[in-house]
């Protein structure tokens, strides 16, 4: 079985989703051991004894680490870079998010301020259709600003 | 007052759950007992069945069920045309529908033969290898002209011919202007198929509760209702008795509309046969085959023109690639006709179509609907009749533009909507002119241009215009309800695939109810919550069912104050609505909460009093007389690398008129994601088809989606000419940034490469397209090549 | 997907017939095929298993007709395969031309229907698998005719059917090796 | 786009993985980082019935800095390799060609030995390796051999590797001096298959005469494809911009047979050799201290 169905359909961990499954729109992007690979070309034994995190680990995880915007009313808080997509409008129907998100999580670790050019060939492996990129892009600079001036997040 | 939500760029209500993992998808539901079905499609375009052999996979221990087209009984039909055609005079249409199962012939690749029903996907798949199909291989009808010959081997034993559709339109009389016309200029236009491919796939999921009588379906559709209409009809269940869900979808760009494919109609059927609930989900292949497409045209087209170059009139013959079935109409090359007269003074016009069955997945709207080839056909024919006019490019658009006093502007014609094409508003020349202004136009062309040339670089400028009928009827639905907690929940028909009906509509009725957007919860997309309704299509989404939303908050709106008046003693027109709570204007101390008034307006004892009705809910209907008129004008500095044939867009700006903006953030994506798709049909995406109709390129790794590398920062600004046809002066927006970006490309591209460069009178290109046209128009030999 | 070449044989232009002709070298010179069998005059059916580099357990039904003989300089073949993966279908036209006594120049043009998942994804090496099996086919070929088994090469009369197996296996294992090929990197 | 069934050992030990590879040989399919192999399986267009995989032999992962030159094991992820400065600087052709394979998440799981013994025509690093002039060690439960680069591509996806072996290493010799690397490709969007493909060094004499020039290009043929005709036009001459332009014109029209798909038709391909050659032979030129070019 492949990663990305254990994940979704054994652990009904459905945040990852499932957009070609032959490698290349992205959207099933995870962490493995801290690492971006693609859940659609991994089987789910080879992940034995590893950490995923999906995107759903995102948020709870980085609780402490996020931007002070979390809701009046107790709702989830956000991670910088989710808040970040959510401020610039970095996503329209939200199915390919979680992948990039889970690309841009280490890609921020790994480049706390990279140019805009960087963070387009960062997120080039991960298919969009509705936003054109910018406001993804947007939103990536965005996240990074805010997360120069507080810890790094899941560093 | 607060502020109006109605304008501002408010954060949307659906991207927390979306970012969080937790926004439900159709792949996303999980049932105790379900069961999965995979597909068997045809390897060939064209053929004859033979025979089906289900017994090796049915005697698998793991397969539940299998299926071809005779187990289905009387439940195997075709499918409804969902859109008939216009009322157009002289019109000839031949209805050929797609059936569920293929039973004697198959007429594309990936037309469904059989199902398999298993435990699970993996096991499914695995089953499908063992049943045994004897095909007939026919020739394929690819190509469209000879599609329509003597000798083409027909799809349709039915039909007389391939023919699926013949149409005449016309406006004045061009014939009789053609010979008195300073220039006549004549071409051929081709425009190729692409895929919609939205990220998510197409999905359905049933489940029928024999104990009710309830059966519920999931489906990744821009059209509930009419789903649940037709699957009760087809499964002879009470309308009531039928739950459809459209839950988040994935993006949609027109494929997922009220469709039927088999797939939508078979999975409910299997669920009420196994009384288990049934998934089945699209996977990337499957949608290469399984999913509409569009976008296959050739055009003969002439403009006539005098030497001022003022519009005479067009005429253009073409022919449409409806593929293997017409479920759809004449939806597509209506637009196509319509769209071409663009934002231009057109006194004569004659266009011609004929519709034509091939062998290739079906075709139905994607994104822009046919509208792209009107407008590269005519933009197309602007930039060569100025160039041989020796007219600047600009300024020939210029003068043929309608003038802002030109509306509403009648163009005698009938549009897809069957009601005349008439343009409601615009300011065609303002968008213009800012376009020129933004981009430099002049000083680029004076100055840059040669400058950049003598260092080697082939810089071009372009720059079209173009109009798109959007936010047809007949209707939406929306009903408002203020909830005891104070919440004030939205439900419409329609369904979301991403465009933010969440918070625009919330925007819509928070300002009527004076509580801010978050506090309005809408649900869109589910038969329970609504229960009429149309769908989403045709940028119609936020002007029609936003109108609809506003009606009613409008009449929730005087209730609450009738209600408030009576609750505080004072008098309704002193009643204002502030913060969620209901007050008197002149004595703010004196007021009630939105929620506690709702809450009164419930009474548990006592009576409502006759002639009312309880609680603070309405329910409104908004059907538009006719569409709107959306235009606007795109414009992108590229340079062209010649020695490679590879492009890079330097600066793309698009100027655009949606009427009254409800949320800017929210347009401007819609229009940036349309531009997006639009480079992509222009430069990187094109279905492959081969003389035997083999699609050759039913993957991501040779469909070329753009990615953040191949898709600039675009500029986006406005012109707002409201529409007179709904309160919220609104137009749609959904498409518009992929209809003109092929005529654009096209012209930046012949201005980047200057003298001599080819005529190009295609789309999409690509790299390898454009060397050919390089080295056709002898780029290759030029002595600047050989030194 | 259209394939055309040709190919000089160290062998006289009735020799390269006869080779051309006999199953038990083409077979050798062509692995994979599991069964071919004469249902007709000029008409065989059979099934081949083929496994070329990542791909595995590829199994095709096929059957050719040989049409338009005209012994030793030509005939035209009509094949058709299928399988899970996909079909192929075509015609292939061989021509013999003498070139000196022990030269002969085959001449071979092949239009073939490519269809299914193979034609669907692979089409980044289609031609490249073309021109890399035609040749590897021929060549080995060759070695038989100039080895020590081509003396041996008996050729049961009027049999067809090698010369299309070594064309079918052609293409077949052409369209199959393509599978090979996706995407990427291991 | 399910994977077929199939069995799955994970050896602990490269012994236990070459047993479990003879034992199986024509069955089985070693899974290294899976990046081609499991699509193809998706699709299945692949169904091995045995999948070996390799993930847990740390014996075969690791860069060391010989003597002779560089040691990759097999296993390594193209990141590890792409982020290494001991191959930045003992390898910087490799360095710099590592970031036009596919994307970051590919990046991460494949493995250098993967994309070698696959042997994709389109694939960078075997154009690479012939020339840096690698030798790959081989690995089997008979024993142990090296091959050199230029003789382990074969053909189409056909490499010298029997299937009970294993490629283990991957030596790479010190660079030599007065020699200049570089790369380049186009391909259609970032990360894609190149359409073409250009890897080159050249070496200077003391004069500013090249001593040798080696090109290999990809996307061109069965594998990875030499220019060996632009080489020998150039070996001993000044590599001035007129003879680079002559040495471009030989790959295109003579060095190459370039196939023909839908992205690009054989005399694009020869365009795309043209200019990427110049640009690469101008390129090394100049790094290797050269000044005409």
């Amino acid at each position: 079985m492949l990663l990305s169905d254990f994940l979704r359909h054994e652990l009904d961990l459905t945040g990852t989703h499932v957009g070609c499954e032959h490698g290349v729109c992205g959207a099933c992007t995870v962490l493995l051991d801290g690492e971006a690979v693609r859940s659609c070309l991994m089987f789910a034994v080879q992940a034995d004894a590893a950490e995923v995190t999906t995107v759903e680990g995102l948020s709870s995880k980085s609780e402490a680490l996020a931007a002070s915007n979390g809701d009046a009313d107790g709702g989830p808080r956000l991670h910088v870079l989710q808040e970040a997509f959510r401020e610039k409008h970095g996503l329209q129907c939200g199915f390919c998010t979680p992948g990039f998100l889970m690309t841009l999580i280490p890609f921020l670790r790994d480049n706390p301020s990279p140019s805009e050019t960087e963070i387009r060939e960062a997120v080039s492996g991960n298919l969009c259709r509705c936003t054109g990129y910018q406001n993804i892009v947007r939103a990536v600079q965005l996240a990074a600003e805010r997360m120069g001036s507080e810890p790094g997040p899941l560093s | 007052m607060n502020a109006p939500h109605v304008g501002s760029s408010v954060r949307r209500n659906e991207d927390e759950r979306l970012l969080t993992g937790q926004a439900l998808f159709v792949d996303d539901v999980h049932l105790d007992g379900m069961l999965h079905v995979a597909f068997l499609r045809s390897d060939y375009a064209h053929a004859r069945i033979k025979s089906i052999d289900l017994s090796t996979a049915r005697s698998r221990d793991d397969v539940i069920g299998v299926y071809a087209a005779r187990d289905l009984g009387d439940y195997w039909r075709p499918g409804p045309l969902l859109v008939p055609p216009p009322p157009i005079e002289r019109l000839e249409f031949h209805q050929a529908t797609q059936v569920p199962l293929a039973k004697d012939k198959v007429r594309h690749v990936g037309e469904p033969i059989a199902m398999v029903v298993a435990r699970s996907r993996y096991e499914a798949e695995d089953a499908l290898a063992l049943i045994q199909v004897d095909m007939e291989p026919l020739d394929a009808v690819v190509d469209l002209e000879a599609a329509l010959s003597e000798e083409s081997p027909r799809l349709h034993e039915q039909l007389e011919s391939n023919l699926a559709a013949h149409v005449i339109q016309e406006k004045g009389d061009y014939s009789a202007v053609v010979d008195k016309a300073a220039r006549v200029i004549k071409r051929r236009f081709h425009f190729d198929r692409g895929a919609s491919a939205p990220m998510e796939n197409r999905g359905v999921v049933a489940d029928w509760n024999a104990k009710s009588g309830e059966l519920t379906v999931w489906d990744t559709t821009q059209a509930p209702i009419p789903i649940r209409n037709g699957l009760a009809r087809l499964l002879d269940l009470p309308e009531a008795q039928v739950r459809v869900i459209a839950p988040f979808i994935g993006g949609g760009f027109g494929p997922k509309i009220m469709m039927f494919y088999p797939e939508e109609v078979l999975i409910p059927w299997l669920a009420m046969k196994h009384g288990r609930p049934m998934k089945w989900i699209e996977d990337r292949q499957e949608s290469f085959f399984a999913t509409t497409q569009e976008r296959g045209q050739i055009h003969d087209a002439e403009i006539a023109l005098t030497e001022g170059g003022i519009i005479l009139g067009v005429r253009d013959v073409f022919w449409h690639d409806t593929g293997a079935y017409d479920p759809y109409g004449l939806t597509v090359p209506i637009n196509s006709q319509c769209t071409l007269l663009g934002p231009y003074q057109v006194p004569n016009y004659y266009s011609e179509f004929r519709v034509v069955f091939t062998s290739k997945p079906i075709v139905t709207p994607v994104r822009g609907a046919g509208r792209q080839h009107g407008v590269f056909v005519m933009e197309r024919l602007l930039d060569i009749a100025a160039r041989e006019l020796d007219i600047d490019r600009v300024e020939i658009r210029r003068r043929n533009l309608l003038a802002p006093d030109d509306f509403p502007h009648d163009h005698e014609i009938i549009y897809q909507d069957s009601a005349p094409l008439v343009y409601d508003s615009g300011n065609y020349e303002a968008a213009l002119d800012k376009a020129v202004e933004k981009m430099e136009y002049k000083k680029f062309l004076e100055e840059e241009q040669g400058r950049l040339r003598a260092e080697g670089r082939h810089v071009g400028i372009g720059i079209v215009s173009y109009i798109e009928g959007t936010g047809i009827g007949p209707y939406e639905g929306a009903r408002v309800t203020v909830e005891p907690s104070g919440t004030v929940c939205v439900a419409t028909g329609v369904g979301t695939q991403g465009q933010g009906h969440f918070t625009s509509f919330a925007q819509i009725v928070a300002d009527q109810l004076g509580v801010t957007p978050d506090r309005v919860h809408v649900v869109t997309g589910d038969t329970s919550k609504f229960n009429w309704g149309t769908g989403t299509f045709a940028s119609r989404g936020t002007v029609v069912a936003g109108s609809a939303c506003h009606e009613a908050a409008v009449a929730v709106r005087a209730k609450v104050i009738a209600h408030a008046a009576k609750a505080l003693r004072a008098d309704p027109g002193d009643i204002e609505l502030v913060d969620g709570w209901v007050r008197v204007r002149t004595r703010p101390e004196s007021c009630i909460s939105l929620g506690d008034l709702a809450v009164r307006a419930n009474p548990l004892r006592g009576a409502v009093t006759p002639g009312t009705e309880p609680g603070l809910e309405a329910t409104a209907y908004f059907g538009p007389e006719r569409g709107t008129t959306a235009s606007g004008v795109h414009a992108m500095l590229v340079e062209v690398d010649p020695d490679t044939a590879m492009l890079k867009i330097l600066r793309f700006l698009v100027v655009h008129d949606c009427g009254k903006v409800i949320n800017p953030m929210i347009v401007d994506g819609q229009i940036v994601g349309g531009v997006a798709h639009g480079i992509g049909n222009s430069f990187y995406e094109q279905l492959h088809f081969d003389k035997a109709g083999q699609l050759l390129n039913a993957s991501f790794m040779d469909y070329l989606l753009p990615t953040a590398t191949d898709v600039p920062t675009v500029e986006v600004d406005h012109v707002e000419t409201p529409s007179p046809h709904n309160p919220l002066g609104t137009k749609g927006v959904g498409e518009a940034g992929a209809i003109p970006v092929g005529a654009l490309f096209a012209q930046a591209i012949e201005d980047a490469l200057g003298e001599g460069a080819p005529e190009i009178l295609e789309m999409p290109l690509s790299p390898n397209r454009l060397f050919e046209l390089l080295s056709e128009a002898g780029y290759y030999n030029s002595p600047s090549q050989q030194e | 997907m259209q394939m055309s070449s040709e190919f000089v044989f160290a062998g006289s232009r009735e020799k390269v017939w006869e080779m051309l002709h006999d199953p038990a070298i083409l077979a050798k010179a062509l692995p994979g095929t599991k069964r071919l069998e004469m249902v007709g005059e000029d008409d065989y059916a059979g099934e081949m298993q083929v496994s070329v580099g990542p791909v595995t357990a590829a199994s095709f039904a096929v059957t050719v007709k040989l049409t338009n003989k005209v012994p030793p300089e030509s005939f035209t073949m009509v094949v058709d395969g299928r399988g899970n993966a996909g079909y192929t279908a075509g015609e292939a036209h061989v021509k013999l031309t003498e070139q000196g006594p022990e030269a002969t120049l085959m001449e071979y043009s092949a239009d073939l229907d490519i269809g299914g998942r193979v034609a669907a994804v692979g089409q980044r090496l289609i031609d490249s698998v073309g021109k890399s099996l035609a040749k590897q086919g021929l060549e080995s070929i060759n070695r038989e005719l100039t080895g020590p088994v081509a003396g041996q090469a008996g050729g049961r009369a009027g049999s067809g059917l090698a010369a299309f197996r070594g064309k079918t296996a052609i293409t077949v294992v052409g369209v199959i090796i393509i599978l090979a090929a996706l995407f990427f990197f291991l | 786009m399910k994977p077929a069934p199939f069995a799955y050992h994970r050896p602990g030990t490269v012994e236990e993985a070459l047993q479990l590879l003879a034992d199986h040989a024509g069955e089985a399919k070693p899974l290294a980082g899976g990046q081609s192999l499991i699509p193809t399986m998706n699709f299945r267009l692949s169904q091995p019935k045995v999948l070996i995989d390799l993930g847990k032999l740390d014996d075969l992962r690791g860069i060391e800095a010989g003597r002779s030159g560089l040691h990759i094991g097999a296993m390594t992820t193209h990141t590890d390799v792409e982020k290494s400065p001991v191959v930045a600087d003992l390898a910087p052709l490799l360095a710099e060609t590592m970031p036009f394979i596919a994307h970051s998440q590919i990046r991460n799981r494949g493995t250098i030995g993967g994309s070698l013994a696959h042997a994709d025509p389109a694939a960078e690093l075997p154009a690479v390796m012939l020339v840096l002039r690698a030798q790959f060690g081989l690995l089997s439960n008979r024993g142990h051999r090296r091959v050199a680069a230029t003789d382990f591509y074969t053909g189409l996806f056909t490499t010298a590797l029997e299937p009970h072996e294993l490629l283990a290493t991957i030596e790479i010799p010190r660079p030599q001096k007065r020699t200049g690397y570089a790369f380049a490709e186009i391909a259609r969007r970032h990360g894609d298959y190149a359409l073409v493909g250009v890897a080159g060094a050249v070496t200077l004499d003391r004069k500013g005469r090249c001593d040798a020039v080696r090109l290999a290009l990809l996307s061109v043929g069965d594998g990875p494809v030499t220019a060996a005709g632009a080489s020998r036009l150039m070996a001993g001459k000044e590599p001035t911009e007129g003879l680079i332009r002559e040495a471009a014109e030989v790959v295109a029209t003579r060095d190459i047979d370039p196939p023909s798909d839908i992205h690009a038709s054989v005399a694009y391909r020869r365009q795309l050799a043209r200019v990427l050659v110049a640009r690469v032979i101008g390129q090394a030129v100049r790094r290797a201290g050269g000044g005409a070019a």
